[in-house]
């Protein structure tokens, strides 16, 4: 057995520092910078050891300035580096904004095409640790508005660790979401496993009676509710979006011409989620196709809760997602 | 440093035994609290303020009820200190109805209207505007009143500090600042952070009146604070205080303390707040060893009582989940 | 005639100017602050004259510190105040982000209910005068995600003078985003507007072919593309939603099962637009009484530029409008 | 104020020839502007540098061409002091392909990679992080190459202003920081804005090495910019210079000047760079009236050489709109 098939169990959060590793090691072009990467070894433990490793030209501690340090890396970037930004949790990102939207994401264009912005911004997102209304936004889905930047949003071992590779490369600026609930997931990965694309989505599990078009840590719940739905004798295709700007288009359309029904299941509030912005999409492309009308289940709008049993209440179950699939499938035969 | 040594201050006993009963209702709370979280009683992140409670508790003699609080999220000892019913943050860090929130904000977010106690606030910085508003607010109506406002030595280097230190000079808004420094935003240790350690010049730069006090001796925090609560309360716009002070435990539950040394801490905790304020005490004849055996037995009691309501408090029904996203009540 | 119903002709910065003036005069827990409201006059000259006449404490100039003072309304607003807080155009306002999503729209239930914040934003928005990418954002719609706030968008006269006062009165904060292409519209109105109803969306013209839907300057062109239509014998219902958040699901809905086919015409990019969450709705709603693709008309998913072709050519104009009804109502009979 | 008063200071002709061509056509160039404005050539907002000339002027004398300059959304002056082609500027501010950016960009948005121009920046102090990032690229790469930021007064009002000198202080990022001091953020006073009106300790209270100058005097402003960019280039970490200056003329085209009075602007009209300089220059029998009248022709030929390209400039189809989106070549 070589290098290349050798599988090694790890976590998402191990598979990510691979990742790191991987691209601090390759190319001397990229660092790392954000709050506690370095001396603490990273507010997810993501990290650690790096600083050690690579040194603190490399893995660079940044004070509290996410505004500042979030620009800094656009014209690091610019300026022939390829940095990477790790904004701890998309709850901060907000104060950097301005630099993403209005920088990062514009350069290219507002300079006619003199200057590209090859950054990576990596954060995590999501709820279900109890972290209460301002930790635990999922906000990677309105990201996914702006044009100029690319955002993806890694659901297994190997897409954590291959799309930093991949958005590395990438010209534009490229904006990496990492569910803090997957960070502890293990699973089995090929010991050099390398880059991976970051253009399609991919169909996870072929199934005939309805498309199920998720991402992130919903990913998982929409394959476990599967399981569920399989015995059930309801064949369900899940879908993991993968990246959520650009779209890909035809991936989810080819699915949903085959089922003829679509379930969209986000993380995010309801209202303005790329959940529409899918159901817009399946409409306006597909409509012909559909015996059912296309249905979203997302987060409750609502800033989340504390309390376990709200915050759980909050987000999108599997058993919200069988529930929702077999009212589907059965009202509408 | 403004501040005399303790050992010329004098404490009479009542006051002695107000602080003591504070500081150490504090530290056993939150000895608890981390227990529970062992139990997964409490969840999502704790930051507990143990080794710092001489700061809050000094700050908040200087303040009426009339005055408001805006905290962090390392605010139990904030909280406590301010007078927020134990029972009501116990139960809310469990997540339950009871809670002073209805277990919707948690450890980092406790809020108490009557106490004015606007909450923790778990964006680093993002409680400093609001300390403006209320002050500004105050200030249009005419009131007398201190908005107090608690940040970390890391929510200095966010920008949103200077922008409200400059807007609350311009303005000479009635906001007291008080700077928690306690060497280190998570991991990260204020040399890593600040090219310049020192915090209140940036401060006076703007114009605003700086005092630095030892964080760590809750009669120097004190006298600091009603220094400065004079001076805001009296209109002569913001003051900033900076307190020294040091965290004797990890930065949250999540946290292998990879960044300082045993020593370090070790040092430190020979200065803790209330075994010296203790010490002071008994050497003035002020307090006895009786009187601290009272008081840890009250204080326990206490705890335990927080304890017992958390356990005995309810769920709020999922039904409610989308209650308070809007005020229920609207004119039209 | 009385003054309730005596018309006088003014323009849209003018009715603002009025809605400013009704609020600052009627009760004095109002103030307004943000940069330039006073000694310029406002960057839109809509507050001109209001410092005069109101006072250095009622109307405030701030420093440019976005992110400070929004959250410093927020917090006088709950301290028992009434502000207004202006932020120049939406552009600026991604600065003072965090305060928004964090603070204003999540106080209310972080704190079980104990705290809501009575807080105006208000803000230009849009494109259309050549300012290119970091000055032509139409983000109205993309904050229409965040539950905790209001979103509103005044396209007329009375409704950007009365928007204002009803706004004033809700107990949670209200954004009221300013199209800066209509602050030299002209119109009439009645002397003393007062308050109008921010709950509801408005059929401004009715029809029977198909449902514009749209708001802010899109109305204009859209009622202007349903004259031409009307000609060729095409009967468009004109909806304009004033607010975006919450949407009036039953305005949008009633339309759309009487016309069977709905188009709606936003200035936001397309994807993850407000106009995504219209679409997703209508086919969750009325999925039945559709005879056709609900479609979209957006502007180009492109930071904007600054040539005036090629920024009209991003926003979507009368035009398109009136090409792309013809196309859904011809080729699906 | 380190700078010595003009008096003394000698110019040599090449140097008064460059630096006063460089203000003049800067100055020509722009009234020029104005007066396409008012005819719908060019449209959008257009922020004249009339009075500031002085101040791109003289720092740009201290950069090599490596170096690389950030600039604001007042930049016909940075960009043609910079050695940006008149033309190309132009031909932008009409919106034709020809122009720097095709047409994409306008007054707020010129970019020239040739001359390390990183653009106009119209978001205020959008364009500090940028130079860090540009500064700290250099010094990770081992270039010895200064980046020069400018920025106003209204700038230093934004929280990211004090997170960038932190930052640059703290890792001794190579960053001259220019202040353009105009005294107003479009009509704001800076007294209305400022708690504190000097903003040069501001940034000594973050580390970073201060100078003030006269921006109305270039000799004045390139001795001070050359200090800085020697300081900045040997690895010593950032400088900072305040240019105190005044603009002339309005905001922008949207400006009915309300705040300010006619005697205030006269008064400082009286000490025009372009004027005074020119008269040093006469004074020390450096240049001539002659000469000026050459130069004036000179400009007077560039600026209608600029219009002329940007009249015969083409339109960029619509097809190309979404174009530069996103970059065209990707690996894979
Ligand atoms: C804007 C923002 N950035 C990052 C974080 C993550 N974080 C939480 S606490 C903390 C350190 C704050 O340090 P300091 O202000 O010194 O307070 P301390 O914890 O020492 O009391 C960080 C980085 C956050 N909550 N908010
Ligand atoms: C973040 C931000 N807020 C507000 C504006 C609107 N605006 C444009 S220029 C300006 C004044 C800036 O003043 P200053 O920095 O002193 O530069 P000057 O115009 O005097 O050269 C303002 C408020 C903006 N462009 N960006
Ligand atoms: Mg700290
Ligand atoms: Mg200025």
């Amino acid at each position: 057995m070589n290098a290349g098939t050798q599988m090694v169990k790890l976590t998402y959060r191990e598979a990510a520092r691979e990742g790191l590793r991987d691209a601090l090691a390759r190319d001397p072009r990229v660092f790392l910078m954000g709050e506690d990467v370095g001396h603490y070894g990273g507010c997810f433990a993501v990290s650690k050891g790096l600083l050690q490793e690579f040194g603190p030209e490399r893995v660079r501690d940044t004070p509290l300035s996410e505004l500042a340090f979030t620009g800094m890396g656009i014209g690091a970037a610019m300026g022939g580096m390829r940095p990477i930004v790790e904004i701890m949790t998309v709850n901060f990102s907000l104060l950097a904004l301005d630099q993403i939207l209005n920088n990062a994401a514009t350069l290219l264009h507002m300079s006619g095409g003199q200057f590209n912005v090859p950054l990576v911004i990596r954060m995590a997102t999501g709820a279900g640790k109890q972290l209460a209304a301002q930790h635990a936004h999922s906000l990677e889905g309105w990201y996914a508005h702006i044009p100029g930047i690319r955002v993806v949003a890694p659901a297994t071992l190997a897409d954590v660790r291959g799309m930093l590779w991949t958005a590395l490369e990438d010209p534009d600026p490229v904006l990496i979401f990492e569910n803090n609930t997957l960070y502890t997931m293990e699973g089995e990965l090929v010991v050099d496993a390398g880059p991976v694309d970051i253009d399609h989505a991919r169909v996870l599990r072929e199934g005939g009676d309805v498309s199920i078009i998720t991402y992130s840590a919903s990913l998982h719940k929409s394959l476990a509710a599967a399981e569920t739905l399989a015995v059930e004798g309801i064949s369900a295709e899940v879908i993991d979006l993968r990246t959520l700007r650009p779209l890909d288009d035809a991936t989810i359309m080819g699915s949903v011409a085959r089922t003829h029904r679509a379930l969209i299941v986000d993380e995010g509030w309801r209202s303005g989620s790329i959940s529409a912005e899918i159901s817009a999409r399946i409409t306006e492309q597909v409509f012909y196709e559909l015996d059912a009308p296309v249905e979203r289940l997302c987060s409750a709008e609502v800033p989340i809760p504390y309390a376990r049993h709200m915050e759980q209440a909050a987000i999108p179950q599997a058993e919200s997602i069988v529930a929702t699939v077999k009212r589907m499938v059965q009202s509408h035969g | 440093m403004k501040n005399k040594t303790k050992q010329t201050a004098k404490v009479d006993r009542d006051h002695g035994l107000r602080l003591l009963r504070k500081m150490l209702l504090i530290r056993r709370f939150e000895a608890k609290s981390a227990e529970l979280y062992s139990a997964m009683k409490i969840r999502g992140f704790l930051h507990l303020y143990d080794g710092e409670e001489a700061v809050a508790v000094g700050v908040m003699e200087a303040l009426t009820p009339e005055d408001a609080v805006v905290a962090t999220y390392r605010e139990h000892g904030q909280a406590l200190a301010r007078g927020v019913n134990a029972n009501a943050i116990m139960a809310e860090m469990y997540g339950k109805k009871e809670g002073c929130c209805r277990g919707r904000g948690g450890s980092m977010h406790l809020f108490d209207a009557a106490a004015r106690f606007y909450g923790g606030n778990a964006i680093v910085g993002g409680g400093l505007p609001l300390a403006l508003g209320f002050a500004l607010a105050d200030a249009m109506q005419g009131k007398k009143r201190v908005t107090c406002c608690f940040f970390g030595d890391g929510a200095t280097a966010e920008g949103v500090f200077y922008e409200s230190l400059n807007l609350a000079a311009l303005w000479r808004l009635p906001v007291l600042f008080i700077l928690e420094n306690n060497l280190y935003a998570m991991g990260t240790a204020i040399c890593y952070a600040h090219a310049v350690a020192d915090i209140a010049p940036k401060a006076a730069s703007h114009g605003v009146q700086t005092e630095i006090v030892d964080g760590m001796d809750v009669l120097a925090v004190e006298k600091g604070a009603r220094r400065g609560a004079e001076f805001v309360r009296e209109g002569n716009g913001p003051y900033f205080i900076e307190c020294r002070t040091y965290r004797f435990r990890a930065h949250s539950m999540f946290d292998a303390e990879l960044y300082r040394t045993r020593a370090e801490v070790d040092k430190w905790r020979k200065r803790d707040p209330i075994a010296s304020f203790f010490d002071l005490c008994r050497e003035q004849a002020v307090l006895s060893d009786a009187d601290l055996e009272e008081l840890e037995r009250d204080v326990a009691a206490e705890v335990d009582g927080a304890v017992a309501f958390a356990e005995a408090g309810t769920w709020e029904p999922v039904e409610e989940l989308t209650r308070y996203v809007y005020s229920e009540r609207r004119p039209r």
